[in-house]
């Protein structure tokens, strides 16, 4: 491993080593006093109706497929940024192409309504 | 490589320091200057004119009870602060804050480190401070929480991606992912001059993906009670708490280095330089929370992905063109 | 020292790799998958490649997993727990082909079949390049077509997602 | 210094877990996981590869099979969708829609 | 720019995506646009690559770019590479040129058109296929182009496919050029086991040491290849599909006898040029292929009474020119009359299709006359061209023409026959060619009367187009303007750099007196005179005379009209005994043999599917234990046997 990332490793650790201390530092504190009432789903006071891990719109799934495709495109937009300019025009033309045809897609997702919420 | 190690670990240590005093202060910040823009005094009790007021709150969160709901998953309930808050303090380890100081005869780079794809360190930290969120919210076993991490992280998830094309302008003109490079690159004119369309973009995004008012939706208090962490207290809601603070520095902290010269400027010595345009831009997050209505969230979604995508693709077709014609 | 945290770093791909196919919870799959993926990134920078490593996190990690993770809770997944694995001869066949391939495998990598020429980039040479932009330049030119053809895959993927998951949905 | 064979026993290790996963699990969403683990084995050897060979082909290859796994989750997992709205399983056991 | 050469294909290649993607979903205005826009796009950089290669000494004039290597595999290597030399940048200047002005023109003449995207997504992939043909650096590439060139033609003579001879000549065309094509695809694999590439440039430098001039396998290679040219380019025999191509619309006829598809053939003979010098047999055969088909299709042209059956077969005779000038060597004379044919031949078409245009699509000669006052640009520019393919002095048909007839006189490989029966030609040319001119401009009106009173000329959209070929028709001879006439022919000597590789160890051509070659010249220009004056006296002066004189040759007459029975001899000779054989094979080997033993096979298949069928489960993980097993088998085959 480059030498550079040695530091990052042990800042890695460093945080790590705080958030689990906080965490502990807490549970050794903190009073433990537990009852049903407290335990229970907090619904603004109103006792829980159902179980929480019902199924939600697909909607989120549209959006999470669509930031990949393009969260893609931003992987593929960075070694192209820092070449441009060896690249010029020509490099210009291949990206063009490529944002092209993907912003094919999205103004499908969009026409499709994928893009929208009631 | 004895002294290479000391060096690092002091500087990480200076530097985590910093960061997490200026997250608990940045609590105090905000109250004070939403208090001043209210015409309020904000917190006074507490040390002259509330100074102290983070220790005490952290001290009152550190005593109170933690409580795990009764049909929680408890395993990923305990992990979800551990996500959110540890991406929140690494990403700090590739920002430049200052170019070189003498100390002891030594040359001392001030930066934890420089590596060759600084930038998408960043982002890869940032992208996996979604599941934070997204535990956070599945773990709790409550709708509110559900909905509300699911809000959120498609918030985040969509905001990143136009936050990931808003800054490739900056890097088609520095040719390069250090961070150190990008500031260096800045030494005649800054990026926010040159990509005037892009640091918008980029300035949308980090109040988006910070959570923070306009596009606090997804903890909308009025809405969704608090979002994903409703279920949470105690010292874990501290952490997701710290994260977002924490997040805060971070994005301005890099905005500075992207888009406002660093560390660069007249007269006063780059930490201070540094200092400055974080704090400014500090500001200008909590001037935004107490100044701007909230989105509504179809608004949110539809601006992020109607507008904000299409208008940083056509940013950096534009930047190509000009740079590609000179 | 390198060796070290090879071997660190492989152990907790293996454990975590280990853990994903035999979690009964897929949220806890994924979650051990992201792991693997974690340490993955970490050897893919212990092997000098940067920029594959960050965007194996971005990619993969941040947001491969992530429509994992929607998609899980997406569908109510309770009654799958119970009975995760498939019973008698398929977990068998199964076991035993695996064990017989990593043989293989092992006997195809340690024995030394696979030689090659060493090609033009050595990690001196690409260091000194910048691994970012030596990926840049070689994607933009000798690989442009797969390049271009890949917004054409994600362009399908992107209208196949959108057929196949908004049908009943309006 | 790590060999290059180590790396690949480590990619075969890892590739022989993800059969494993396909071949014994009934749910589909972790034997696509456990696909994506196959992939990611490859891709680590492309990259020992590529760095033991000199050659930057392997790191761009890695990119593709990236982009591909990408393109192949989303569908994938719409499918998985689809086929849950219909049967509302992910039972692979329940699932034999490929049979004629 | 040079570097940019590939933008000249790409063009039109976006062109075909937006209006075959979304063509239908937009404005027809916009379809025109984009289509006509793309075209102009890619003349210009044409033109701009042409003026930069201007600009550079003659013998630096070659530029190979790859794109990216597109199939490696073994020995074979082919390149997605252009190869942009002095003739592939004539030739994508004036496909791009003339192309141009066809989109234009189409946009008034399709105007009412139902396909409208259809056809403007065909025609921009024609003209693709046509650039990406004459840039290819191999010839694998070639071939893609040449393929795409026959399917194009397919598609767009077939365009109004309502129409059963349509879609018939359609299929003949697609049917005729896979018989030259299977010819010339053949060839190609003959040069890749000699060579062991596909590269123009590398087989062209290994030709002269792998081949013996005179060689059977050289001759071979390229008699292979000439087969192919004979079908693209409606050569003797497998001209026929090409008169039939006029079911498709004006402008596609237009597009493909000017400036695509039959102009391949030539420029592949040409490309192949090295090739072809080491095949003197070879090239024998194609001049006298070329002169043969050039005189035979001229006699049928005579009688014709269809107007763009005439141009067809005029199209046939002069491609028949530049064979021949390729067979006897002058390949820069046979590749400057392709260039001066595709602007006159391009006005012919335009103009007959103004006139059908004004005739509410009436196509009988016959049935038309007088129609000068009425369309006069229609009448004056296709005058112009008319004049320029008779070979009138100072017109560009006149130089391009003359240059050839002179080299098969005097060429390398010249004959005196050559030059008799291209004089010969020459007369029947300007016969026929005024015969249309006056027969449809001039005389008396024998127009329909209940059509006579709309008769009108063309928008500007489509006589602006025309006036633009006609300048070129004029002044495109000038650029090749021979010596013995005090010009200098620059066009020739711009060519030059390439055909020089082939030329190196032959006999420099025998420049004759100079009263030679004006006195050929003379010969030439009087029987193109006698044959202008003759119509004049038939279809002016005695219009009686052409019956009485069909008359008197009432079995000639006869032969001519029917174009020498060749359709029913090919009929007879090929299509009928194929048939015949056919249904034999159909009633007796295929029923009992063929389906007898295939309804066995299918009895066993399904015998052993229903046993086989078990293993199916439908279940993934069954298959998944498959597809292990083969991998552990071919892992296992990898660690243990090699």
């Amino acid at each position: 491993m480059p030498i550079e990332y040695l530091p990052i490793l042990a800042l890695i650790v460093l945080a790590v080593l705080f958030a689990l201390g906080t965490l502990l530092m807490s549970s050794i504190f903190g009073p433990k006093r537990p009852t049903p009432e407290k335990l229970s789903p907090y619904e603004c006071g109103i006792t829980p109706v159902g179980t929480a891990r019902e199924r939600f719109s697909v909607k989120f799934y549209l959006i999470a497929m669509l930031f990949i495709v393009f969260d893609i495109e931003i992987v593929f937009l960075y070694p192209w940024a820092v070449v441009f300019r060896q690249l010029r025009l020509f490099g210009l033309i291949e990206m063009a192409i490529f944002i092209l045809i993907l912003c094919i897609g999205l103004c499908y997702a969009w026409k499709k309504g994928g893009l929208e919420w009631e | 490589m004895f002294e290479f190690i000391i060096i690092m670990l002091v500087k990480i240590a200076v530097v985590f320091g910093a960061l997490l005093l200026t997250v608990a202060y940045l609590t105090w910040l905000e109250r004070k200057v939403i208090g001043d823009i209210q015409v309020r005094l904000g917190p006074m009790r507490v040390g002259y004119h509330g100074l102290l007021q983070p220790i005490a709150d952290g001290l009152k969160l550190l005593f109170k009870e933690d409580i795990i709901p009764a049909e929680a998953d408890r395993t990923v309930y305990l992990l979800a602060p551990l996500v959110a808050i540890i991406p929140a303090l690494i990403s700090f380890a590739v920002i430049p804050f200052g170019s070189q100081v003498k100390i002891l005869g030594r040359t001392i780079d001030l930066y934890i480190t420089d590596v060759n794809i600084g930038i998408l360190f960043i982002f890869a930290v940032a992208s996996l401070g979604v599941y934070g969120i997204v535990l956070a919210g599945w773990s709790s076993n409550n709708k509110y929480s559900l909905l509300g991490a699911m809000r959120s992280s498609a918030q985040m998830i969509s905001y990143e991606l136009s936050m990931g094309l808003s800054i490739v302008g900056v890097l088609m003109m520095a040719q390069s992912l250090s961070l150190v490079q990008i500031v260096k690159a800045q030494s005649v004119v800054w990026f926010i001059l040159l990509q005037p369309v892009g640091f918008l973009i980029y300035l949308i995004c980090a109040v988006a993906e910070t959570n923070r008012a306009p596009f606090d939706l997804p903890e909308a208090e009025t809405e969704l009670v608090a979002g994903f962490h409703v279920e949470y207290s105690s010292m874990k809601f501290a952490l997701f708490f710290l994260a977002e603070y924490a997040n805060i520095v971070t994005v301005s902290a890099l905005a500075t280095t992207l888009f406002l010269g660093g560390w660069q400027g007249p007269l006063l010595p780059p930490v201070a330089w540094f200092l400055l345009k974080v704090f400014a831009f500090i500001f200008l997050f909590v001037w935004l929370r107490a100044t701007l209505p909230r989105f509504r969230y179809d608004q949110l979604m539809g601006f992020g992905w109607k507008v904000l995508l299409p208008v940083s693709l056509a940013n950096i077709l534009v930047t190509g063109l000009i740079m590609a014609w000179r | 020292m390198e060796l070290g945290l090879f071997i660190v770093l492989a152990l907790v791909a293996m454990a975590s790799a280990i853990a994903v196919i035999i979690q009964r919870n897929p949220v806890y799959s994924a979650l051990y998958l992201i792991l693997t993926f974690l340490s993955l990134a970490g050897l893919y920078l212990q092997l000098q490649a940067q920029f594959i490593a960050a965007i194996q996190v971005i990619v993969y990690a941040g947001a491969i997993m992530v429509l994992f993770l929607f998609v899980i809770m997406l569908l109510d997944l309770r009654k799958e727990e119970q009975r995760a694995v498939k019973g008698g001869y398929q977990l068998l066949i199964g076991l035993l082909l695996a064990a017989i391939l990593l043989g293989e495998l092992g006997l195809v990598f340690g024995g030394g079949v696979l030689k090659g020429v060493p090609g033009e980039f050595s990690p001196e040479k690409v260091s000194a390049l910048g691994n970012t932009q030596v990926v840049g330049r070689l994607l933009f030119t000798d690989f442009l077509l797969p390049f271009e053809l890949t917004s054409v895959i994600l362009l399908v993927a992107i209208v196949g997602a959108i057929v196949l998951a908004k049908r009943r949905l309006d | 210094m790590v060999p290059l064979s180590a790396y690949l026993i480590l990619s075969a290790f890892l590739f022989a877990t993800g059969v494993v996963g396909v071949a014994t699990r009934r749910n589909v969403l972790i034997i696509f996981m456990s696909i994506e683990l196959m992939l990611n084995a490859v891709n680590l050897a492309f990259v020992a590869f590529s760095r033991f060979l000199h050659s930057m082909d392997g790191q761009i290859i890695v990119l593709f099979v990236m982009t591909v796994a990408a393109a192949e989750v989303a569908v994938g997992l719409a499918i998985i969708i689809a086929l849950f709205r219909n049967k509302e399983t992910v039972d692979v056991a329940e699932i034999n829609l490929m049979k004629w | 720019m040079i570097d940019y050469v590939w933008l000249v294909p790409a063009f039109p290649l976006i062109g075909v995506l937006i209006n075959g993607f979304f063509g239908r979903r937009i404005r027809r205005a916009a379809v025109g646009w984009v289509a006509c826009g793309v075209m102009g796009l890619s003349f210009l950089v044409s033109s701009l690559v042409f003026w930069d290669l201007l600009q550079l000494p003659p013998d630096k004039r070659v530029f190979k770019g790859v794109v990216f290597t597109w199939i490696a595999s073994g020995d074979l290597r082919a390149e997605a590479g252009f190869l942009l030399d002095p003739l592939s940048a004539v030739m994508i200047l004036v496909v791009s040129g003339v192309g141009f002005l066809i989109h234009v023109y189409s946009v008034g003449y399709m105007g009412e058109d139902r396909d409208y995207p259809r056809y403007f997504t065909h025609l921009n992939l024609f003209a693709f296929s046509m650039l990406l043909l004459v840039l290819a650096s191999n010839y694998l590439l070639f071939f893609v182009g040449w393929e795409l060139v026959g399917l194009c033609s397919y598609l767009l003579i077939g365009f109004w496919f309502e129409r059963k001879t349509a879609a018939d000549a359609g299929k003949k065309a697609f049917v005729v050029n896979r018989i030259g094509d299977f010819g010339f695809a053949l060839g190609i694999m003959l040069i890749f086991v000699t060579f062991g590439s596909l590269d123009f440039q590398e087989v062209f430098r290994m030709a002269p040491e792998k081949l013996q001039v005179g060689s059977a396998l050289a001759t071979a290679i390229t008699l292979l290849l000439f087969t192919g040219a004979m079908g693209k380019s409606a050569q003797i025999p497998l001209y026929v599909w090409l008169p039939d191509a006029m079911e498709g619309p004006t402008p596609v006829s237009a597009l493909i006898h000017a400036a695509t598809m039959v102009t391949a053939g030539v420029y592949m003979v040409a490309r192949n040029h090295v090739l072809y010098e080491l095949a003197p047999f070879s090239l024998a055969l194609v001049a006298a292929v070329g002169m043969a088909t050039a005189f035979f299709t001229a006699s049928i042209a005579l009688v014709q009474n269809d107007i763009k059956r005439i141009m067809a077969y005029s199209t046939i005779s002069q491609l028949g020119y530049m064979f021949t000038g390729a067979g006897v060597g002058a390949y820069a004379a046979g590749i400057f009359h392709l260039m001066t044919h595709a602007f006159f031949k391009a006005l012919l078409f335009l103009a007959a299709g103004s006139v059908m245009h004004a005739l509410a699509n009436e196509t009988d000669i016959r049935r038309m006359g007088a129609l000068k006052e009425h369309i006069p640009i229609t009448f004056w520019t296709m005058a112009i061209a008319t004049a320029a393919i008779a070979g009138i002095p100072g017109l560009s048909g006149f130089f391009s023409k003359d240059e050839i007839l002179w080299q098969a006189y005097s060429g390398r490989h010249g004959h005196y026959l050559l030059w008799l029966l291209g004089v010969a030609t020459a007369a029947l040319t300007a016969f026929y060619m005024f015969r249309v001119l006056f027969l449809t401009f001039l005389g008396e009106s024998r127009v329909d009367p209940h059509l006579r009173h709309h008769i009108h000329e063309s928008p500007p959209i489509m006589t602006v187009p025309l006036m633009i070929l006609a300048f070129l028709s004029i002044v495109g001879g000038y650029l090749g303007v021979p010596e013995v006439l005090g010009g200098a022919n620059r066009f020739q000597e711009f060519l030059a750099p390439v055909f020089e590789v082939g030329h190196a160890k032959a006999i420099p051509s025998p420049h004759g007196a100079v009263g030679l070659e004006l006195g050929l010249m003379g010969v030439s220009v009087a029987a193109a005179l006698v044959g202008i004056g003759v119509a004049y006296r038939f279809y002016i002066q005695d219009p009686s005379l052409p019956h009485r004189l069909a008359e008197r040759f009432q079995r000639a007459y006869t032969a001519l009209l029917n174009k020498y029975y060749v359709d029913e001899i090919y009929e007879t000779l090929i299509v009928n005994p194929f048939k015949r054989g056919s249904v034999f094979l159909w009633e007796g080997f295929d029923v009992k043999v063929v389906d007898g033993s295939v309804n066995g096979v299918a009895y066993l298949v399904e015998w052993g599917g229903s046993l086989l069928r078990k293993v199916q489960t439908g279940y993934v993980f069954n298959y998944v234990l498959a597809i292990l097993a083969g991998a552990v088998a071919i892992v296992g085959y990898m660690a243990f046997w090699r």
